[in-house]
């Protein structure tokens, strides 16, 4: 029994560790172009878990309330770009960082009185509901879209950043802001398509924490948000690959710790691995050297 | 004998809302009677304040249409402190100074009381807090600091063993939230030497399961609890982060019934996990079947649903119908004790209500007589209530307080 | 004559590329020395290691007779080892006046350091006196017109009384009349003892300023000797024009 | 005459500016700290324990938790000058949340359910502190040894090209900011008498970063009109009820845009001049 | 004329200003600007290019050029290789092409372009899947210059193509530069060392201290003594 216990537990993380890696990329995306941390992101994963929930309990297809929601978490945080962002882009990075700080607490006092303090809660019917068993480990079908649905967007993010126009013109501006321009891209825009970007991710995380956890708050947003910071670093800032690693390494880690360490003890010792990791090993685990890595963001 | 109670409590209502007795007091026509409220309005809990707000504008308006306090009028002044300690205290000041108010109901969280009943004391002032029930708070803050709530520890004695006798429980695993002081004390103290005494098997004595207020992600706790094959759960958690342990209890398909504190009391938990029998302790819940209570819901449940910013589907709550009860004590004290409410006995004033609230009264709230012991809290009767088909059912009554005849009227 | 500084066989790489190799050339006492080349020659590479910046793979430095090579930047710049910038790098959030306070502090004891001193504020005056900068005193010097800022790091960097100034293209962005201003101050400061190496590309000024020339063409010493000498040393019409390696 | 509801919103802004203070000693130097509200809870849980249990007046424990909180600062601060920008904001938030967790798991001060029993502080005494920190912070941004640690936020490179020893400069700022956060906390304890975990959360770090900036992070004269701001602001949006918090982040956004460099900066107090002559 | 420059002044922030600025270029000319590191070249390239303000008049191709539009220029066929290469060193060799032709539509063209650079720059063929920062000098300049010319410019501006370059490669860099000139591109060049740009140019303009101090066909003044003696101050 032990190790099937033990099974289910990785399982428990991987489910976690996929949330994150989600939000972790949310993060990355804005931070490895424009350097600067964008706080609403978690409140715009919070707002998406809402949108997604609505959606569903008003009779919208899963397949449909998750594009649905990730676009409104995408314009949210356009808004943020264009308002909060763009006119503080020749500040130091804490400005701009503490001006998402007021998105997050507007978009918060918005979700309160939208949707109510009280947990909200889903009931999932039909297939969602369904659970497969394995002697006594089970999975969910809800966890396999979670799993599914992180891992397809991660690779589609992936593509777009390595492989098409959108992409190169974003780690171009990533990398040298002129030099971008004498090729052609326009900063300004690419700073919208981070931000979208990033939006979309959030979004879809909390979809996805929604189905799964089928309870939310808008207080959701917090705990989760500086756990998917921790990631972030863990992974490396700047490579997406990174997030995708480090996502499930901190999920599993957390839920190893809470199964046989004791739940007190979480907290430090992620806190304590990214501690860790920013002393050691700066660029994250998949960050390489700054001329190493074709795969930055 | 609950029956009576019941009979007594309707009385006591109908008394205290209706039928103005001026025993020794003059008369105040002309003149207004100041309370303050102190509700969590915004943040995490803003629902519950927002309950409250309506809750107290439906008293103020009750007892202003019956005549008054002794011919004055009575004025609610509410503010909302966020849950946040530090704006509690600042709203406790507001109230007492800028105010002026007569005595103070809330703040609601225990945080925010733990640091708003010093100042309490310091500004010779009553505060009665509608929600907190996290061990031994009042009691640290005599003599201005009270509580409209019955100690977790004394509710947990009496739950337990009541539980393990309708469930059959020889062995439980406890699951609490580390970050929240209520049930962490509660989680980590109370219910582990209360499963000995009772000589039920603590599974995780060793190793504590417990969580952090705001995780979105209990599965390895419930994977833990599930391995222990308890046969049963007991839940120290707030509701709001109970429901995340249920849902995740439903997933991993784990049925052993649950037991917890006041915490869980709200109409959220119903739906967290319907199939499972979830118990504990309140003294107050919506669909209780006696009169009071139900001319109290009828009243405020319309009112609360028309509030654009509250679901359409809330009900009463345990804490708004706790607040209810302070302001229409504070009302009764005023009346009864005879405030003046001249500028000048202000402290007087504040020191009759106390007095009125330290003593034996015969205050009948919603659900039975309410007295405040020695330490501040809440003596009164409460419920033992499951959770069962998609409402609480009673299962079985009883007094916070051991004296025999206690909560009798 | 004495030598201030002592530039011993110092090769430096980075990553495989060569940027110094096998570089000697010593800086008299009281001289203007000055070090020309295209773009790219290893000038500023010198400068670099002289102030602790890159650790050369071999060599020495050695200011008056004390080997400097290893130790750390601020403890260079204290042994008397001041310099400018190409790129001027001024404090961004400090006024002209600023800069003339802040260069005397390291050098003093952490309680000077807190209490007014009127032997630092007059020094700063006759800074900002000599380099011409004292109607913009109190204006944020990276505010001021490119020039002026040229002569804030220098105020600054004399300020700080070095035994060995390292002045980087001092004269680009000047006109033809404040170029001629800077020598002069330049070569006032060298006969009250001053020692200067100074890089820079317009030969005009530079065959006017300088007691000693040296030549680097791809990171290597290809010419030195008086400024007479080095306009007419056809291996260094070469390497400017171009032609040849 | 103030009320006792406006003497503790001056406690509560007294509290606040020191918090404030402690992060604008560390930006000075161009070090962001984002877990100050962790040297906060060192000093408060340290202070209360060393007046509730071990019985020391007031003023001394708070001079031992504010030298603990230094050490620890210290001990943050050495391996943080290895980190820039971002990266070193992440690590000390990262250090913030494990003295949280700390507190949160440590039974002897109470864990989870707090810890109580101190004697209250007169305002006068909070408010004492905080001249007192404030003064000496303001007297130093006058003397050529703050230009150093300017110096260091403006041009790491070219300070220590100055002949500066950026490393000490970094590091007793991080000290210094460290002790005084201490101090804030082991004000916060001793006036509202019960301190948990809780307190001492990321939202507080983040609050004392926004009083900073808000007011301008460039003299500490800002923190104040920032910490001033941050306290009277929810109080005059009590009007707006439900929509409070939403407002309150909107003017934050609105000011940051129109005044990036925050409400004061040198030219506004003059302060640019310095001191002319010694004489 | 593609392009004339009139009373061109800059003055912004630590950067070596320049005072005015007048020169022009014909269509299908190679025009070399000469002169000593600070003399203000750079910063004529940039501001023409749209990556700095200026004050003055740039016009190119009939219009007047508005400062800080460097993508509109780029649009219009006006392309700059900056000093330095400006070489994304992240990517790989085939990205940087890619970056070239960021904002043409015929992408199918494009991807022949990219094969047909690959033969005619060998090199680039071979490391094609390398990343570009881990390229030797005169291979980023190699990168540089064909992933400005994917971008079908009218005008090439290329400033200081020779930077830490040795000989050799040199060489083989202004061989390419004057091949362009067969395909009808008009070559703006930026140099300190006159011999190679002079050797290619049609007409050369001598920058010193922010101004032009002196102009003429590209052979008069390689041969003339003037660029020697106002280089090494022999007048």
């Amino acid at each position: 029994m032990g190790v099937s216990i033990f099974i289910q537990q990785v399982l428990n993380g991987l489910t976690l560790g996929a949330v994150y890696t989600l939000i972790a990329l949310a993060f990355s995306l804005v931070m490895g172009i424009l350097g600067i941390l964008n706080l609403a992101i978690s409140e715009i994963f919070m707002i998406g878990a809402f949108i997604g929930f609505s959606l569903i309990m008003s009779g919208v297809p899963v397949w449909l309330a998750l594009p649905g929601a990730m676009a409104v978490a995408a314009v949210i945080s356009m808004v943020i770009a264009r308002i909060g962002y763009e006119p503080l882009r020749n500040a130091s990075h804490i400005t701009p960082m503490l001006s998402t700080l007021g998105f997050s607490m507007i978009l918060q006092n918005f979700a309160t009185n939208t949707w109510g303090s009280d947990p909200m809660q889903l009931t999932l019917e039909g297939w969602l509901d369904t659970r497969f068993h394995f002697g006594l480990v089970s999975l969910s079908v809800v966890q396999i879209v979670v799993f599914a649905v992180t891992l397809g967007l991660c690779v589609l993010t992936a593509l777009l950043i390595q492989r098409t126009d959108i992409g190169r013109g974003l780690r171009a501006v990533a990398e040298n802001r002129d030099v971008s321009r004498i090729l052609g891209v326009r900063p300004r825009r690419m700073i919208l398509v981070a931000f979208a970007l990033s939006g979309l991710l959030a979004g879809a995380a909390g979809v996805l924490v929604g189905l799964h956890y089928s309870v939310i708050t808008p207080y959701i947003g917090v705990d989760i948000g500086l756990k998917a910071i921790a990631v972030m670093i863990v992974g490396g800032a700047t490579n997406i690959w990174g997030a995708l690693l480090a996502g499930p390494i901190i999920g599993i880690l957390e839920v190893l710790t809470v199964a046989y360490g004791g739940a007190a003890m979480r907290d430090f010792i992620v806190y304590g691995m990214m501690i860790a990791i920013l002393l050691v090993r700066p660029q994250g685990l998949l960050g390489g050297s700054s001329k190493t890595s074709g795969g930055r963001v | 004998m609950l029956k009576s109670m019941m009979t007594a409590a309707i009385l006591g209502v109908a008394a205290m809302t209706a039928v103005p007795v001026a025993v020794q007091a003059e008369d105040l026509t002309g003149k207004t009677v100041k309370f303050g409220a102190i509700v969590p309005a915004s943040g995490p809990f803003a629902e519950w304040g927002r309950a409250n707000t309506v809750a107290l504008k439906m008293l103020e308006k009750q007892v202003n249409e019956a005549g008054g306090i002794n011919g004055a009028k009575m004025e609610i002044v509410i503010y909302d402190d966020g849950a946040k300690p530090a704006q509690a205290v600042s709203m406790l000041r507001k109230l007492a100074d800028d105010d002026q108010v007569l005595a103070v109901a809330g703040p609601a969280t225990s945080s925010a009381v733990e640091v708003a009943f010093p100042v309490a004391n310091q500004l010779g002032i009553v505060s009665v807090s509608q929600n907190s029930s996290k061990p031994g708070v009042a009691a640290a803050n005599r003599p201005w600091g009270f509580r409209n709530t019955v100690d977790e520890a004394k509710l947990a004695r009496l739950v337990v063993p009541f539980f393990a006798k309708t469930f059959d429980v020889k062995k439980a695993a406890i699951i609490y939230d580390a970050k929240d002081a209520t049930a962490s004390a509660a989680g980590a103290k109370i219910f582990p030497q209360i499963l000995a005494d009772n000589g039920i098997e603590n599974l995780d004595a060793d190793t504590p399961i417990s969580f952090n207020t705001g995780d979105l992600d209990v599965s390895a706790q419930v994977t833990k609890l599930r391995s222990l094959q308890p046969d049963a759960v007991v839940l120290s958690a707030d509701y709001s982060q109970a429901i995340t342990v249920l849902r995740e209890m439903k997933r991993q398909g784990m049925k052993t019934p649950v037991v917890g504190s006041t915490q869980l009391m709200s109409s959220a938990i119903l739906a967290a996990y319907p199939e499972l029998p979830i118990v504990a302790p309140t003294t107050f819940f919506a669909g209780l079947d006696v009169p009071a209570v139900k001319t109290f819901t009828d009243g405020v449940t319309p009112l609360m649903r028309a509030e654009k910013n509250l679901p359409g589907t809330i009900e009463p709550s345990l804490f708004d119908a706790n607040i209810y009860e302070i302001v229409s004590l504070f009302a009764q004290a005023a009346k009864e004790a005879g405030v003046t409410a001249a500028p000048a006995d202000l402290a007087a004033d504040r020191t009759r209500i106390r007095d009125y609230m330290a003593s034996e009264s015969d205050f009948v709230g919603l659900g039975g007589k309410v007295r405040f012991a020695a330490d501040g809290d809440a003596v009164k009767s409460f419920f033992i209530v499951q959770a069962k088909d998609g409402k609480w059912t009673s299962l079985e009554t009883a007094c916070s307080s051991p004296e025999a005849d206690a909560c009798a009227q | 004559m004495a030598n201030v500084l002592e530039f011993h066989d110092v090769d430096q790489s980075f990553g495989g590329i060569k940027a110094l190799t096998d570089v000697s050339f010593d800086i008299p006492q009281a001289c203007i020395t000055g070090i020309i080349g295209p773009n790219g020659a290893g000038k500023t590479t010198i400068f670099n290691v002289i102030t602790g910046a890159y650790r050369p793979d071999r060599g020495s430095v050695r200011l008056n007779g004390q080997e400097i090579l290893g130790l750390a930047p601020y403890r260079i710049a204290r042994a008397g080892i001041s310099r400018t910038f190409q790129n001027i790098r001024l404090f961004a959030s400090m006024t002209v006046w600023e800069h003339m306070l802040l260069s005397q502090a390291p050098r003093t004891p952490m309680l000077s350091r807190i209490l007014p001193s009127r032997a630092v504020a007059e020094r700063g005056e006759r800074m900002m006196e000599l380099f011409g900068i004292s109607a913009v005193r109190d204006r944020i010097a990276v505010s001021l017109p490119y020039g002026v800022q040229r002569k804030v790091e220098m105020a600054r960097a004399y300020a700080m009384e070095p035994k060995l100034l390292l002045l980087d293209e001092p004269v680009a962005g000047m006109n033809h009349d404040e170029a001629e201003d800077l020598r002069q101050t330049l070569q006032g400061l060298r006969d009250k003892g001053l020692s200067i190496l100074i890089i820079e590309h317009d030969m005009r000024f530079m065959m006017n300023l300088c007691d000693e020339m040296h030549v680097m063409n791809y990171g290597r010493k290809i010419a030195g000797g008086r400024p007479a000498e080095i306009q007419r040393d056809p291996a260094v019409i070469a390497a400017y024009l171009g032609e040849d390696a | 005459m103030m009320s006792s509801y406006q003497a503790g919103l001056v406690a509560d802004g007294s509290i606040l500016l020191l918090g404030a203070l402690s992060v604008y000693v560390i930006l000075s130097t161009g070090q962001l700290s984002l877990g100050n509200a962790g040297f906060m809870a060192i000093g408060a849980y340290l202070s209360s324990w060393l007046t509730v249990s071990a019985g020391m007046p007031l003023t001394p424990a708070i001079v031992v938790s504010a030298a603990v909180s230094a050490v620890f600062g210290l001990i943050i601060g050495f391996p943080a000058l290895r980190l820039k920008g971002l990266y070193l904001a992440m690590a000390t938030l990262g250090f913030g949340e494990m003295v949280r967790t700390f507190f949160l798991n440590f039974e002897p001060t109470g864990g989870a359910g707090g810890f109580s029993g101190m004697e209250h502080v007169p305002l006068w005494y909070i408010l004492g502190w905080t001249a007192f920190v404030l003064a000496c912070v303001m007297i130093c941004e006058r003397t050529r040894w703050w230009l150093e640690i300017r110096a260091v936020n403006d041009d790491e490179l070219a300070a220590g090209l100055v002949g500066m020893n950026t490393t000490v400069t970094k590091l007793m700022a991080f000290m210094t900011g460290a002790a005084i956060a201490a101090v804030a906390g082991a004000l916060l304890a001793h006036q509202n008498l019960y301190i948990e975990p809780g307190n001492f959360g990321f939202d507080r770090s983040t609050e004392f970063v926004l009083a900073m900036i808000l007011g301008g992070s460039s003299l500490a004269a800002g923190s104040i009109v920032g910490a001033a701001l941050l306290i009277m602001l929810p109080e005059l949006l009590r009007d707006f009820v439900d929509w409070r918090i939403a407002i309150f982040g909107a003017l934050l956004v609105a000011v940051l845009l129109v005044r990036r460099q925050g409400i004061l900066d040198r030219n506004v107090f003059g302060l640019a001049k310095f001191w002319r002559r010694a004489n | 004329m593609i392009l004339s420059v009139h009373d061109l002044k800059v003055n912004y922030g630590a950067i070596p200003g320049i005072r005015k600025i007048d020169f022009d270029v014909n269509e299908g000319e190679i025009v070399a600007l000469i002169g000593a590191n600070g003399a203000g070249k750079s910063t004529t390239m940039r501001a023409i290019t749209g990556l700095l303000p200026f004050q003055g008049r740039v016009v190119y191709r009939g219009r007047d050029l508005a400062p800080m539009h460097a993508e509109r220029n780029l649009a219009n066929g006006l392309a700059l290789v900056p000093e330095g290469r400006g070489i994304l060193t992240r990517m790989t060799v085939e990205e940087n092409l890619r970056m070239g032709g960021y904002l043409r539509r015929d992408k199918a063209q494009l991807e022949t372009e990219i094969v047909a650079t690959y033969e005619r720059f060998a090199i680039l063929g071979e490391r094609r899947s390398g990343i570009a920062g881990f390229l030797s000098g005169g291979e980023q300049q190699i990168l540089a210059i064909a992933r400005a010319l994917l971008a079908r410019p009218k005008l090439l501006l290329l400033d200081e193509p020779s930077l830490g370059l040795a000989p050799m490669m040199t060489a083989q860099i202004f061989d390419f530069i004057s091949e362009f000139r067969k395909q009808g591109l008009t070559v703006l060049l930026a140099e300190q060392k006159s011999k190679h740009s002079l050797a290619i140019a049609d007409r050369a303009f001598l920058f010193s201290m922010g101004e032009v101090v002196a102009s003429g066909a590209a052979r008069d003044l390689a041969e003339g003594s003037l660029i020697r003696n106002t280089m090494m101050a022999l007048v």
